[in-house]
């Protein structure tokens, strides 16, 4: 039993660390979130440069074997920096779905030009009546020999305005509520028949909503009714990520907020020297440190699994939702009015941990769903 | 003990509510409902609306204009108002500054401002707080020194909620010297905002919108006749005023009516196969609210009746402000949680009046965020929580 | 609306508040615990003397008009000595029930002597696998010409071990969870086929387990197969008199802390001046505050509804089971130590808070009901 | 990072498993499991066994009879002790007193009192709380006042766990002047608990039982050579001994366990027509305390990661105190919850070898009242979590 970093592990968190301090600070982003696009091509060039890109797949497909571990370091530290990028879009999510169920040919054609940056994923899996339940698509694949035309409404997509390519996930056959019957297909984002509406989320991460119809599919991505497991492991593995994030945003929003008690003065002392106030500043250390602990779990467990194990995972997000829940409110209440502005970065990063309770199932839903496996 | 209303209460109820179904703009209502922003011309619309039905200042004297309503009569218009999606009164004008003015101010003054803020001809705005002065605000750095007839003001007000659409603001200002005990050194001064020596700058806060705001005063010239009472007792008059106003601190009816409409949303929002409103873990938090808002309402109505039959409020009625927010932020996370990933898209435009594009979600979806963002404020503004706790603490307790 | 107290709701209430001044105080208290039956029969007098058991009854039946106002002014100051005498067991159920379903024969017969503190009732429904469910009966009374006879087990019956007359709910047709079919019966506790086995609860309370093995019952209570709804509102008549104790009981609490937080040093200063354990208590205080409004809520909603709102009646035991639960951890953890020990009150206040949390349904179990009426 | 134990840590997983299944006692292990409080003979037996095998003192340094466990070996060992039943060992002497003395004590206060610690033979409690000093332990007023060859020692130590059973007791006793300042004025003394002018008084705890006493020290006379390290050392000692134990302060082992029992008698408990564990709302706690305590078990692993890799324990460490008892504190809710009416009996007899009559609930159930409040202790003694809080916010928050 060791949790201390390998060489290589430790130069992944050293250079994203640098990364953030130096290239992304708070003005910086801002910038980036007025931006026609809201996110930085620029930073996106050098995600490649760096290999980050390359961290989530496997030396066999061209990746650097990027373990749970890899994708745990790079989050934590784009968590403190509040990174936009669309890294769990593109890379995480697109690319893992096709390393996941794609054939070789499939592999050859996108997974370099994701590695280099070059090409923009999203997947559309969500849908407005389905909320967190996976295996809820009304969207529908209707086969023409051997050609897909897709219907219906994909809602809140990250990074769906911005892909070049959609992973849709669609019914070719079933109810709509059936854990068979969904597929996976790769759809050129540029139709005419893709209508997307694009907005920021309030967190600054781009999404959109989109609607397709008949639009015609580039290709089966799997095994035809049978993507429901494949969609749950990388759903799972994009939970990580942001659950990873929320425990490098929790460690800055701690910090800043007993920055601010030690500085901060009320009735002539700093509101750190009040008790009451001590003790909520412990208590919001020790939900970081619980959530920093059930993280590391879920990293371990799923790394010593094939990258999956829904129950670590579902024990994590509901743990780290709770912290989050609590530091991103304590944060806000102990800066008092100025913690409610847009001008300093702590009213961002409770807006990013409020999402990430939401994101990918709510801290009630991985709470049930642990409890049932 | 006795729960009824009168005979008298229940044709009051009638009234008000036939009033406003009469009078109400119904798209002030819906805007009101989905927790969106009004513009100033709609607040002044609606508050003109409640003038000329003599409704504008219920907790004023009688001769300047209030109602003689009683506590229950209060009770039952907040709400009314609140089921039928009546905004709340910008309260700067009428419930801030008003009480100070026919309260301690003199005869000209009561003749000179008390009209215009019964009409809403007049948008007023508080400069209580700064920066380095929020819950303690005995450490205000605003200056105004006598010279001559005018005071002299310079020095920067901050959380100005509104203050871009203002008239006039009421400022504490220091008049003593800066070696003078806190409490003695302290003014209370009414401030024309029109003055070219005032510049406004908006705050945006997380939840993107410009609601508050710094007001800077570089040498604006007061004349001393804006002075309320006695100078040196500004501190005295707006404490006295915090610890007056009750009724309605707690928002009970607003967040009643609130509760109604997540119920309804959440009954709405599918949940896979289901409704949401049918998860047992929903539905177990959105009852705790429900009963904590119940306990509460209690506390507030055993509050009126103390009032109403003569007595002191009793100790309940510190609690009123802590648990209200409590409260409002508590629906705040549900309404989130029932929008799911509807909470998440930022996009202010759709709620324009002449957006014409594709709406994402439904309204009430994707303004929970914010609103939730928003209402963080609940807790910190009007002295926060913890400098509730603090005095219950002293004054109740005797800690 | 005027919550103020008529003048003889004030006498009420001031007359049970001397008799606890003046005649229930702790030492007396652990003196009654300790004797052979666990209550005071001299008290029990003097409940009768003072008109107090006939307060639950109308006048009709002979009885006071006793209304919910009433029933929770006795139990709210009840609860600040933590009175053990079984006035619910026997004034408010066994009675109750007498007075609710009973025909005139049977009022006749047992209430006036109820009243006059001659008879001690007890009301046998929850059974080993009930839990909370009213409606799941499984022992059975069987009719043989005219006669019931009735066998099975009845689970943690308070004042069942002093008893003299039972009331049981047993199953005379139906499912185990039918809701029809449960029927009422008298039966005389001291036969020999009444095998009882007593004992303390840890809150002081006396209770008893009950088994009955073909015992003749004296006689069918109220409508054959139709007794549900009349359980459910006794039981919740029962449930309001244990949140009026729990009111009372937490005042107590949150003085005794309150005093000993003003009182006791540590580091050379009262505890009470750190203001950690000040925002402690205040949040005590309110807790204690928010309990006594939504008694108060469900008295008067009960009270303008001939008795009984379930709703109400199940938002109270919510809301004051959160507040108990609270007020009861925080008195011992304030108090440290001497909080844990028998010697002082506050640790079986604490104990009573506990058990109330459970009795006659849990938290959650009302919260549940709440949301579904 | 890794997770997997080496064949060396299997093998001794093995062993252990081994081990429990053929010397633990299987009354004992299922009194342990339904929580009972066990005889002094039946803890006295258990340590016996573990001595027999060479492991009553893992923590104590191998050349007076400890283990050479590595961090790993200790945790595999906590957590099949705590599956199978076993019940703890009773610190005073093998976790508490002995470290002190083989770290401060002189050779022959080693020779003299180790041997007897390791293979149990002698029982300690611990004399270090008094009426006035709880969580302040300087300002503890017992006196030692050196007479010659001898202390003479006066005064009451209050809390002492199981001191009915006592041979020895080891105390905080002042030793300086009062005037001098406390850290200077206290020494470590090992008193013989035999002395007659010794007395112990019970003292009752809201379970109902004397767990806890009162020592009263009427002039007892006690050698000089007891004395540990230097006068006026005793409170730097006894610091250093807290801030050194980390290993399984946490209880993780043991709350893992009875969570597993937990959802077997939620399993079993009927909930009319269903099971409790059915229900969702009690499952959605059970499962969130569950997480909870996977969460701390990580921040244990951690600290002993970080450890067996020869660093200093983490800032997380520090919270390991706080979080296992909130942990165990909301198991035992959790258990009375699951008893429903069964928590409520209180019939400590039913659980006597010899008891006959009709059990009330089974075991478990009826036991599930008297634990929770017993538990209400873990978050006030050995440093209350008030004072735990005090510490992590000065010591790692630096406030």
């Amino acid at each position: 039993m060791d949790f201390s970093l390998s060489s290589e592990q430790q130069m992944i968190q050293d250079s994203v660390s640098r990364f953030i301090l130096n290239d992304y600070d708070f003005d910086t982003r801002r910038k980036i979130l007025k931006s026609e696009t809201g996110y930085s091509q620029k930073n996106w060039d050098k995600f490649a440069e760096l290999g980050w890109l390359m961290l989530p797949f496997t030396e066999e497909d061209g990746g650097l074997g990027g373990s749970m571990v890899d994708l745990m370091l790079v989050m934590e530290e784009f968590g403190k920096g509040m990174v936009v990028e669309p890294f769990i879009a593109t890379a995480v999510m697109g690319g893992g779905l096709i390393a996941a169920a794609g054939n070789q040919e499939q592999k050859d054609d996108y997974l370099p030009r994701i590695m280099a940056g070059e090409l923009q994923m999203a997947f559309a899996y969500a849908e407005p009546q389905s909320r967190y339940h996976l295996n809820n698509v009304a969207t529908s694949a209707t086969e023409t020999s051997g050609e897909y035309a897709i219907s219906g409404q994909k809602s809140v997509i990250l990074n769906g305005n911005h892909a070049d390519i959609l992973i849709v996930a669609a019914r070719t056959s079933g109810d709509q509520n059936d854990n068979d019957g969904i597929s996976l297909f790769l759809v050129d984002a540029t139709l005419p028949s893709v209508k997307r509406t694009g907005y920021a989320n309030v967190d600054g991460h781009q999404a959109a909503d989109i609607w397709f119809e008949n639009t015609p599919a580039l290709g089966l991505l799997g095994e035809k009714g049978k993507a429901l497991p494949v969609i749950e492991t990388i759903i799972d593995k994009a939970t990580l990520a942001v659950c990873a994030e929320a425990v490098g945003a929790m460690q800055v929003a701690h910090a800043r907020t007993l920055e601010y008690a030690k500085t901060r003065k009320q009735f002539g002392r700093t509101i750190g020297s009040f008790q009451a106030i001590q003790h909520r500043l412990v208590n919001m250390f020790m939900e970081h440190q619980q959530a920093k602990s059930i993280l590391l779990m879920a990293v371990l467990k799923m790394d010593s699994n094939n990258g999956s194990d829904a129950k670590a995972l579902s024990a994590a997000k509901s743990r780290i939702g709770k912290a989050a829940n609590l530091v991103g409110r304590e944060t806000i209440q102990i800066h008092g009015g100025i913690g409610m502005t847009d001008e300093i970065d702590v009213g961002h990063i409770f807006k990013r941990l409020t999402t990430i309770q939401f994101l990918f199932g709510s801290t009630d839903m991985h709470t049930k769903r642990f409890a049932s496996l | 003990m006795n729960l009824n209303f009168s005979t008298e209460e229940t044709d009051f109820q009638q009234e008000v509510r036939q009033f406003l179904q009469d009078k109400l703009p119904k798209d002030i209502a819906k805007k009101t409902k989905d927790g969106l922003h009004l513009s100033k011309d709609e607040y002044v619309q609606w508050q003109q609306i409640l003038h000329a039905q003599g409704w504008s200042a219920p907790n004023w004297p009688v001769e300047h204009g209030g109602t003689a309503w009683t506590p229950t009569q209060k009770y039952i218009f907040a709400n009314e108002c609140a089921k039928a999606g009546a905004p709340d009164v910008i309260p700067f004008g009428l419930k801030m500054v008003a009480p100070i003015i026919y309260t301690f101010g003199n005869e000209e003054q009561k003749q000179r401002f008390l009209p215009d803020i019964l009409a809403s001809n007049v948008w007023w705005c508080q400069g209580y707080s700064e920066t380095g002065a929020g819950s303690d605000l005995a450490g205000l750095k605003t200056t105004a020194v006598r010279d001559g007839d005018e005071y002299v003001v310079n020095g920067t007000k901050t959380w100005t909620t509104l203050g871009q659409y203002a008239d006039w603001i009421f400022c504490l200002v220091r008049t003593g010297a800066p070696s003078a005990k806190n409490q003695e050194a302290i003014s209370f001064l009414l401030i024309n905002m029109h003055d070219p020596k005032i510049t406004v700058s908006p705050i945006v806060l997380i939840d993107g919108k410009p609601e508050v705001n710094e007001v800077h005063f570089d040498g604006v010239r007061v004349p001393a006749e804006n002075l309320i009472g006695v100078e040196g007792q500004g501190w005295t008059y707006a404490k006295i005023l915090l610890s007056h106003e009750r009724t309605g601190i707690a928002r009970v009816a607003l967040s009643k009516e609130r509760l109604v409409q997540l119920k309804e949303l959440a009954q709405g929002s599918p949940d896979g196969a289901n409704k949401l409103l049918d998860d047992p873990i929903f539905a177990q938090k959105v009852a705790d609210v429900e009963i904590n808002l119940l306990a509460l309402e209690y506390t507030e109505l055993r509050t009126l009746s103390a009032i109403s039959t003569g007595q002191a409020p009793g100790p309940e009625s510190s609690i009123l402000k802590i648990v209200g927010t409590q409260v409002i932020q508590a629906i705040d996370e549900l309404y989130v949680e029932a929008a799911g990933y509807y909470s998440m898209p930022f996009v202010p435009h759709q709620f324009e009046d002449d957006f014409e594009g594709q709406h994402i979600g439904s309204d009430m979806e994707a303004n929970t965020a914010l609103r939730y963002f928003n209402n963080r404020k609940a807790s910190i503004y009007g002295g926060s929580n913890e400098i509730q706790t603090n005095i219950i603490s002293k004054a109740v307790l005797g800690l």
